[in-house]
């Protein structure tokens, strides 16, 4: 991990209020695994944004991160323009192990702005021969992104709230009748949808990835702990996460 | 430039430190640089057994600062000593244990343990996050007096009394803390403050409640370390909101020996050792040749003219 | 959307003052706007006789805020009533005036003369900025009672009484003045704070201390705020660093009845009427219909589920 | 006096820590006399910062700045580009007021970053035909500016803290080998040297304009008074001022 003064290249709107952001620097590197996050500095305000890695290229040094304005500091991220600075700490966090994991098929469950760190995820899947079904969650029509791009590595089901694309829904609703057509789970979203999620799939090996509030971001603070069911008691989402095993945390 | 400071139990090569909770043990911020840069090493709270803190959220942010209520999560005293402790007896670093209870009786069993391994500690009763214990201690004289003597007794090293600002008269409590035999202060832990989600119309901390640290709060603690000053006559370790090493020069000025940055390395997790950096051509800048010389200078009644104008 | 607010003696169009000290007697803000968009105006402080304040400078910047030690110069009582009022009176908007003083009898002279002119009273118990009276009476319980209940019944008008929060315990300030006759709160005055100048090793302040205003302040006030509603039974007029309609529906969730906008102003003259513009499309966003449905928000248990997610 | 983004369309460095700043917009206006002030806000500083107008030009609705980096919101000021916008408040307060003064022959003294103001109130009054003498005082020569136009307007004696440029010394000191040639005077500069000046040339009319920590910059808030030797007691400097006559402050 390094604290970095990374160049823009590219900074786009690509949906309602979503934003692609294209940095270069040395801290790609770095980069051990999809799912792992960089901490933003915004000016003017005074804790770091984390953001998910989307995708990455060693070779170019650079990194794309699909954001969505929730707040402030967001909205004061759109206005930074190309060519311009941004004071970056990454990479953060531990990301899916893909080393370690072992699957032939396996399912993609994204939520909203939950979807760009299983866009790294699925890439890297994909390209060693796993089979990809994904199934992703928008409010609307207009906050839908790199659908297309999924489409690529395999089968897509979209779900929307308001049903304007795709079928009308949560993303729970496609797993009945995907049930037996995969090995291993892949999910992130907001937390009540996490939940909702690994309840569904007990029964199946899954890695959540998971959002908290964050001060530090490097493990030293304790603001973005998350219950465990051993003896410690508690992971790091900064740290330790923010890609678990399902049966790592407790969720509430 | 000699930046060296004497303190209490302490021989610090340099007046700064991370302030405890913001630095964990240590181990997170070695990958960024070498702990021996630092003046010494404050820990996270230790209390007599494992404590996993408050719900989440525990950070909210605010204007040029944050809150926290963390709620003392630490893996326990023993715990402390035997997993954490010996990383940073490695290296060439004075340690601070920051101690924390619920009881007069906690305070007293982990400050017993732990001052067996580190230079000084710091006693934390001033924590405004957890329900019991805490900043009770902290907001009222008598009781201050209470826990201070014991911990002193106690101890094997010097104690520094880490006060709380959410008082209104903290030239009492500075003065009672002493009189019960406190070797320095440690000014000031965080505001009790609080913000609401417009959306979820609740507060955002699950606390309710948390601390606010940051350079919003950096005028107050100024402000009663210059009060603390001139009315006792014990060492302080001065903090909240440094950012700089002008802000180090401010807090020294003030009446502060050493300092202590906390929510800032958040920020920037170099910031203690690029403001150490610094420090030696700040100093000069505005004439000092020493940090001894700056300790208090805003309390020298003689006018230094030539300084005035910029 | 219906904005208004009725609190004791003040008839609110909605929920929107500036506060005392940062809009003198609204001349100088009457060429940027009509005060008569304001929910109501809140004076500069009036004292018994002229006063000329402090030496300069008088200001200083912080971070998200400011220090100021103005010392409460202003031209008397009797000159705001014949020179100041009128100009206010001319216009359809509800006048607070602020009163201060350093003995009770002058508390007591002063709200006798100008309670006749306005429509209510805000008790400046609270200035940190005199060297007598003033935060005196707003960091002791029993002398904030004794001056409080001597005002009101001195005062034609219903009496808000602005709390320090430069205190300990300020449910107890609260408790104390509404015993005492409080028709209202108004809360809260400035935090005492310090910067020193590295340049001249001085304050900046000339009076050493001043009082910090801005967003800086927002999390204290809006949890103190949130402890006085759970405690006492009194409208609270709440301030401190508000800079957006946002910031306003927080102070109301927290527990406001209405708004003082500060130091803000400074930043922004057309802040007043910039919010007052925003509030009905942002109490919109969040699913309010009307400001009454807004305060004290924060403390209804009821978990509003669908708000939860944004 | 109205609040109006401005458009920048010149900022460049004139000297050691020196700008110069020129904003367009509809707010030049309304500047009724040379030494008015604007009030500056830099993102991320919470109070503004007082700047005078060195020159304006009603026709192409410009107005000139030049300012001092001293701390660190002008240091933040000097990374705005051309094509950027600035909150500009203004402008403000009493300047030198040209329909009332009677002169023929007028002394010009600025020390440091007190000349702006003066270089429009001496282009005013040189083309009303009045005779000038400025007196211009710097730390040293790296520090000079717009030495070249005030010559345009008449003789110019230079004063620097090291003598690196004119004569070693204070602008004080060529004062007695003038004697006689000017009917007023008017001076902007550090208090130290207005009170200076003012005691020095105490039997001559003369306008000051002064300095202080501001609030609103607009007369309500009181941060910025002098003493005044009247019933009155005091002026707000940031509306009754910045410009007095010699005779109505009171110089400590
Ligand atoms: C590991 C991780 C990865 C993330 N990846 C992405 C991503 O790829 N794309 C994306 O759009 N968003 C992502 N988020 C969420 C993103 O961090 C928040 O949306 C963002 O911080 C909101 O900032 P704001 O200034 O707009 O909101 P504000 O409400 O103004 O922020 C105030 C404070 O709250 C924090 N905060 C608010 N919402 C969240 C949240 N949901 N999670 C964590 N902190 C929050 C902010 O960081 C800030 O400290 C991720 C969060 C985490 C923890
Ligand atoms: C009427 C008037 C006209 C001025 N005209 C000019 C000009 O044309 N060119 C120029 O370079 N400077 C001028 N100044 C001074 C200028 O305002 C300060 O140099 C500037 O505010 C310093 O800001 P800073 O952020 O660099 O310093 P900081 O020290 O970081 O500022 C902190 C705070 O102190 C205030 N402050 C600091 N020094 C002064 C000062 N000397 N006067 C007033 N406030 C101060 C700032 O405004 C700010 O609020 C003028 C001041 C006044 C009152
Ligand atoms: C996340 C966090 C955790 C903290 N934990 C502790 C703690 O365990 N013990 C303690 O005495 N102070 C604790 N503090 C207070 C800091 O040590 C420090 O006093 C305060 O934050 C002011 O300094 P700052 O403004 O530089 O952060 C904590 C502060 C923060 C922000
Ligand atoms: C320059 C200045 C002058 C003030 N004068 C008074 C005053 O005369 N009486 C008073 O009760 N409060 C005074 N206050 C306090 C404000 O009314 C308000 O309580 C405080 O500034 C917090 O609000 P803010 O953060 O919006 O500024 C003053 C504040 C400032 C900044
Ligand atoms: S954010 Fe500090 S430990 Fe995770
Ligand atoms: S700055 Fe507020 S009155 Fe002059």
């Amino acid at each position: 991990m390094n604290r970095e003064s990374m160049t823009i290249l590219h900074h786009e709107r690509i949906a309602k209020d979503t934003y692609q952001l294209v940095l270069k620097g040395k801290l790609v590197d770095q980069i051990e695994d999809p799912g792992q996050f960089v901490h933003l500095l915004i000016d003017g305000f005074y804790l770091r944004r984390p953001v998910s890695i989307a995708d990455y290229d060693k070779s170019s040094g650079t990194v794309t991160l699909l954001y969505k304005v929730l707040g402030e500091g967001t909205k004061a991220l759109t206005r930074k323009s190309v060519g311009e600075q941004l004071d970056v700490l990454g990479p953060g966090g531990q990301g899916f192990p893909l080393k370690s994991i072992q699957t032939q098929r396996a399912l993609i469950i994204g939520g909203g702005i939950g979807i760009p760190p299983l866009y790294s995820l699925a890439k890297h899947l994909h390209n060693q021969g796993v089979t990809i079904i994904s199934v992703l969650g928008f409010q609307s029509m207009d906050d839908a992104f790199l659908v297309d791009e999924f489409e690529k590595f395999g089968e897509v089901y979209i779900t929307t709230d308001d049903g304007s694309l795709g079928r009308k829904g949560l993303v729970t609703d496609p797993l009945s009748e995907l049930e037996g057509t995969f090995d291993t789970y892949f999910t992130c979203g907001p937390t009540p949808m996490l939940k909702a999620v690994s309840e569904r799939l007990s029964d199946i090996p899954g890695y959540i990835s998971m959002e908290e509030r964050m001060g530090c971001g490097i493990g030293a603070c304790f603001a973005c702990v998350v219950e465990s069911p051993d003896k410690k008691g508690y992971r790091r989402i900064c740290c330790d996460g923010p890609v678990f095993r399902s049966e790592e945390v407790v969720l509430s | 430039m000699n930046l060296s400071v004497n303190l209490p139990g302490l021989s610090l090569k340099n007046p700064v430190m991370p302030a405890s909770g913001c630095f964990g043990f240590g181990k997170e911020f070695a990958q960024f640089y070498d702990l021996e840069e630092l003046g010494a090493v404050i820990m996270k709270a230790a209390t007599g057994s494992q404590r996993f803190g408050n719900a989440t959220p525990r950070v909210a942010e605010t204007a040029s600062g944050m809150l926290n209520a963390i709620g003392l999560q630490n893996p326990g005293v023993d715990q402390i000593i035997t997993d954490e402790v010996p990383f940073l007896k490695e290296r060439q670093v004075p340690i601070i244990a920051n101690v924390a209870g619920s009881t007069v009786e906690e305070y007293v069993t982990v400050t017993g343990k732990i001052s067996e391994h580190v230079d000084a500690i710091e006693l934390n009763i001033s924590c405004p996050n957890v329900k019991e214990g805490g900043v009770q201690f902290g907001t009222d004289a008598t009781l201050a007096a209470e826990v201070t003597a014991e911990v002193v007794s106690a101890s094997h090293v010097p104690v520094y009394v880490k006060l709380s600002p959410n008082v209104t008269d903290i030239v009492e409590m500075a003065q009672a803390v002493e009189s019960a035999g406190a070797s320095g202060l440690s000014m000031v832990n965080t505001l009790t403050g609080m913000r609401i989600n417009p959306k979820t119309r609740k507060p955002i901390i699950a606390n309710g409640t948390g601390g606010l640290s940051g350079a919003a709060i950096k005028p107050i603690s100024i402000r009663m370390i210059h009060q603390v000053y001139q009315a006792v006559d014990l060492p302080i370790i001065g903090m909240g909101g440094i950012e700089s090493a002008d802000d180090v020069i401010e807090y020294l000025l003030a009446g502060a020996n050493a300092v202590a940055i906390g929510s800032a390395n958040f920020k920037n997790p170099f910031i203690c050792k690029e403001i150490i950096d610094e420090l030696p051509e700040t100093l000069e800048k505005y004439g000092f040749s020493k940090i001894d010389d700056v300790i208090g200078g805003a309390h020298i009644e003689k006018d230094p003219t030539h300084l005035l104008r910029s």
